[in-house]
């Protein structure tokens, strides 16, 4: 097992780091930005070293920096976290260089994720379900008929070279197809020089569905059942939950097994997340992040495994504590995302938290590196931590995440809590019954409960 | 009375308790006279208050530390002044820091040095690499905060030029 | 050195006193002079307003809602003036309170009623006891604040006598 | 279900009951002493009332004032907690008389086990097993000798009319039974005018075990496994975890089900705890507490589930939400019980807490009413709350436990917290080698650690 870790990250995934390595046993170094001097884990970590100013690029993003901070420190792994270098294999690479243990995937995995195509040809290649649709690019209408005929409607005709969505038109029946094609077309050439065109499956109220999956590099692959993160705003996930309220026992296990398979296939090692939309019953791959996800507790809560402990485990070539018949989903949890921003506008708002209270008792986890009298910097993200509450059924959990909302005080900046207090309230949402478009139509209609202010 | 009496025990646990009504309460300040003795006892900080007491607590510390010397503890861990000293050339990147540029080699500069802006001052060697460190204006270095070999920090004071 | 005065632990206990009624009062400071004792007690900033920030947060109300306003606010629910009054008369226990001793009779009192000690004042009924309210002393009643049939509190102001 | 609950108690049980109602929608009526205004179960209320000045008696055991509250809010239930008036069956009749709910067991239960004698005899009827001894008062050395060949070496003589150890000796083997006899009752004669002793089987180093019991009034009645309360100081637990490292399963299921099938014979209803001593795998009946107990958290962390909610649905008139073969214990948990008392002296140190930070993470529950700005009145207990630590295995537990007491902050007032950073890395405590003497020798022999203050 390590000696030394050093926590390349900051806020309440670098907290949640260092709780993980206490528990294991292994010291901890904590690395800073100036603006991060009095950050808790920081105060939390066995040893300290600030690695720049502000700027991410200057401190968590500067290789040297980190390298330079396991050099002094005697660090023998780096855990990345989310974010920063956690999906950078140049960062593995130079670890590996220096003897350094990577806390994550092996570089390569890194790398095929990270390129999109390249991702999906290996999802493809390893039985993972993707959005249908033509081969290569498209110019012929006959040949477009036929693929909107084999992938079925609506199908998304949209540029080969382009991007922003220009070039993008859907065309709902097989009477539409060739208007959608002839315009599409157009603009593609318009904006790209290039009329060349694909053709998709178009999903209209799809549900972002992605699974859990930890890999022991040495081909075990185990899944952790799902997580529901269809709940977004602007592609920022707010409200995420497990098991989705959309999925049954049987389609869990299937897609479950195939993830699995893929990932042991691959020898992937450490944690992962495959994720996908979901509509009618069918999954369709997106991506894959080769890293912790902010939502992991969700998953955690409904397994009572670890997966910040299991990802030190396998990086130090140890086996998984657990296999596949181990892991049994119990109960539900819901996470929320709260972040210090105005809950209608968004404006993000740093400044000194005056008053912290969280909430306690039965089912309530809350991850969270703020303390009453912290200085929120203005130079990185705005999540102030994640509320985390397990029900035996979603029913219990629901009403268990009102009460400790009720209960949570988060004075001296904005924050989202009243969303979430009009979220537990609302029907569609006690319902399960949401979209990956939900939330903004909700937030486009004005839909806060002033009460919940 | 001439000669001004030193503080006694009594006097001494009187400050003692003093202050730590200041920190344990809301206050900022007393202050208590009597006869020669005039004691005040204040703080600057907002009521905040909570950062030094974090810090107390859980760097595992005597409970009853008296919070009069936690309290300008605001930063963690490095406690060194960092830079603060108009005259502190501060190192601009975690490494190792050293005098000389190599060990048989007389050091770059010694106490009382006169520089130039420009002239070598230190080398700080992160990932292999031997980065030098300048002087930014010409004087004299009046004091190296660092020892030869010491790890440093990303904006720990190495040595004052004034 | 004649005498030498130290603060005795009765001085400490008047500077912990001062202190309390500070950190507990909107008050930001207490000065107190007496022969050679001199203590000044302050403080700068508003209270921590935890107290009732925490109320203001969790009585569903305007998050943004300024502190300071809130800040008075520092007892719960029941805001009436907790029988601080000289001569308010209140509530010895929990249950009704009544006017009258039946529905169609007068009252036993009303604003402007003179009384003596021991005049009955109101009933307050508790598990279907009616007990009798009387005049701690003589007087004239000022003010009635609580209605005819009103649920009333342990402490609570049921009336004045001036 | 009912309406609206008068929970007539106070500190982190009145808010664990606040927590339990609000989570089932019911409203919510606090009820305080003038030195309770503040409390945080007050403030969380749908509504309160005040029911008297601070002493106890005139407050929360003030029955008059109790149902007056009820009449005047109009709730129609009440949840004594602990302590006050949770065991005093005449307060379930007053409440019953005014058609009032009381939440727990059916006062003749309460008055049976609230009975030393008539709880032992209950206890035997039902087959729990209790401590063997004579049947009534001995005087005659023969019978002495044939009742200690039956129950076997050590034996404890004990003043029949006796009580505080005075007229008890104890006899280590059948040589010293006439010695240990004579002088028994020699000083039994000369405290009590009665030379007539008891017989009982002594207990050298036994561990204190519980079987926490919950029971539909109807003749269901459910185990859910045990908690080791071991560690004891004046008789007041103080570190209390579940399962109990010294039993085994088929001991766990053996003493559970005679416990279960005890309730269900006796048609108990709401939560109960069967209190043993436990030496050499044989229990022995203590007493049985008919309520909710302050370490029912570590039941729940290892059940999932919320004891205060079933009783509040079983006292309703509702069925048990689960059965025998629902209750799966699953990994460990442990309690420490922080109280504002130094440490050392256990002085009790009220104030006002200046700050307060809980920690937080996977596994990782406060239970606790404090807040930061409190002010402790002195007029009640110590306790300040509850930190509950669940892990998959005890050493996982342990280790969470350690973590957690490393990240907790209480501040203004002493706190036991330095004696469980003692104990978490305390030898004996790791291997779960204690019996009920051993943190009494433990402090003792100046065993705190000054490294943890």
């Amino acid at each position: 097992m390590f000696e030394k870790i050093l926590i390349a990250n900051r806020g309440e995934i670098a907290l949640r780091i260092l709780r993980a390595a206490k528990e294991l046993g292994i010291a901890t170094v904590a690395v800073h930005s100036t603006a991060d001097a009095d950050a808790m884990h920081v105060r939390l970590a066995d040893e300290s070293v600030c690695i720049g100013p502000p700027a991410a690029r200057d401190s968590y993003l500067n290789i040297p920096a980190l390298v330079a901070a396991c050099e002094i420190t005697g660090a023998d792994a780096v855990h990345p976290g989310y974010g920063f270098l956690s999906e950078n294999a140049g960062f593995a690479d130079v670890l590996a260089d220096h003897n350094i243990a990577f806390i994550g995937p092996k570089a390569e995995h890194i790398r095929i994720m990270g390129d999109k195509i390249e991702a999906k040809r290996t999802a493809r290649r390893l039985g993972i379900p993707c959005v249908p649709g033509s081969e290569g690019g498209v110019t012929d209408e006959a040949e477009a008929l036929r693929v909107g005929d084999e992938i079925g409607y609506p199908v998304l005709v949209k540029a080969a070279s382009g991007g922003g969505g220009r070039g993008m038109k859907v065309a709902r029946t097989r009477a539409d197809l060739a208007d959608a094609l002839a315009v599409a077309r157009q603009e593609a050439k318009a904006a790209f020089g290039d009329d060349a065109v694909y053709l998709e499956k178009y999903l209209e109220k799809p549900r972002h569905i992605e699974v859990q999956v930890m890999g022991d590099g040495r081909g075990k692959a185990v899944h952790l059942g799902e997580r529901d993160c269809s709940l977004q705003r602007r592609h920022q996930k707010v409200w995420e939950e497990g098991p989705s309220p959309a999925l049954g026992q049987a389609d869990r296990e299937k897609i479950g097994s195939i993830v699995a398979n893929a990932m042991a296939e691959l020898q992937y090692r450490g944690a992962g997340t495959v994720e996908f939309l979901w509509e009618n019953g069918e999954f369709y791959f997106i991506e894959m992040n080769t890293r912790i996800q902010v939502e992991h507790p969700v998953t955690e809560m409904i397994t009572g495994i670890d997966l910040v402990n299991e990802q030190i485990r396998v990086a130090a070539g140890e086996e998984l504590s657990f296999s596949q018949s181990d892991v049994r989903l119990r109960g539900h949890a819901i996470e929320c995302r709260i972040n210090a921003e105005h809950p209608v506008t968004f404006r993000p708002s740093p400044g000194v938290i005056s008053y912290y209270h969280p909430p306690g008792g039965l089912g309530v986890r809350v991850d969270s590196a703020i303390y009453q009298g912290y200085r929120i910097p203005p130079n990185y993200d705005s999540l102030l931590g994640k509320l985390i509450v397990h029900g035996r059924t979603r029913d219990e959990c629901l009403m268990r995440l009102r009460r400790a909302l009720d209960e949570i005080v988060v004075a001296g900046v904005d924050t989202t809590l009243p969303l979430f207090r009009t979220l537990v309230r609302n029907h569609d949402i006690q319902a399960g019954a949401y979209d990956i478009h939900w939330l903004e139509h909700f937030l486009a209609d004005g839909g806060m409960d002033d009460a919940q202010f | 009375m001439s000669e001004k009496p030193h503080a006694t025990a009594a006097d001494i646990e009187l400050v003692r308790e003093l202050a730590r009504l200041v920190s344990e309460s809301t206050l900022t300040e007393i202050e208590v006279e009597k006869d020669d003795l005039r004691i005040r006892v204040a703080r600057q900080a907002p009521p905040a208050a909570a950062v030094p007491t974090y810090v107390q607590a859980t760097v595992p510390a005597p409970a009853a530390a008296a919070p009069v010397a936690a309290a300008p503890v605001a930063a963690p861990a490095p406690a060194a002044p960092r830079g603060d000293h108009p005259g502190a050339v501060t190192s601009p990147m975690v490494g190792t820091a050293y005098r000389r540029p190599s060990p048989e080699a007389k050091p770059f500069v010694d106490v009382g040095s006169k520089v130039n802006a420009g002239d070598k001052l230190l080398l700080v060697e992160a990932m292999k690499t031997f980065n030098d460190i300048v002087a930014p204006r010409a004087g004299t270095v009046t004091a190296i905060m660092f020892d030869d070999g010491q790890p440093v920090e990303y904006g720990e004071p190495l040595l004052i030029i004034e």
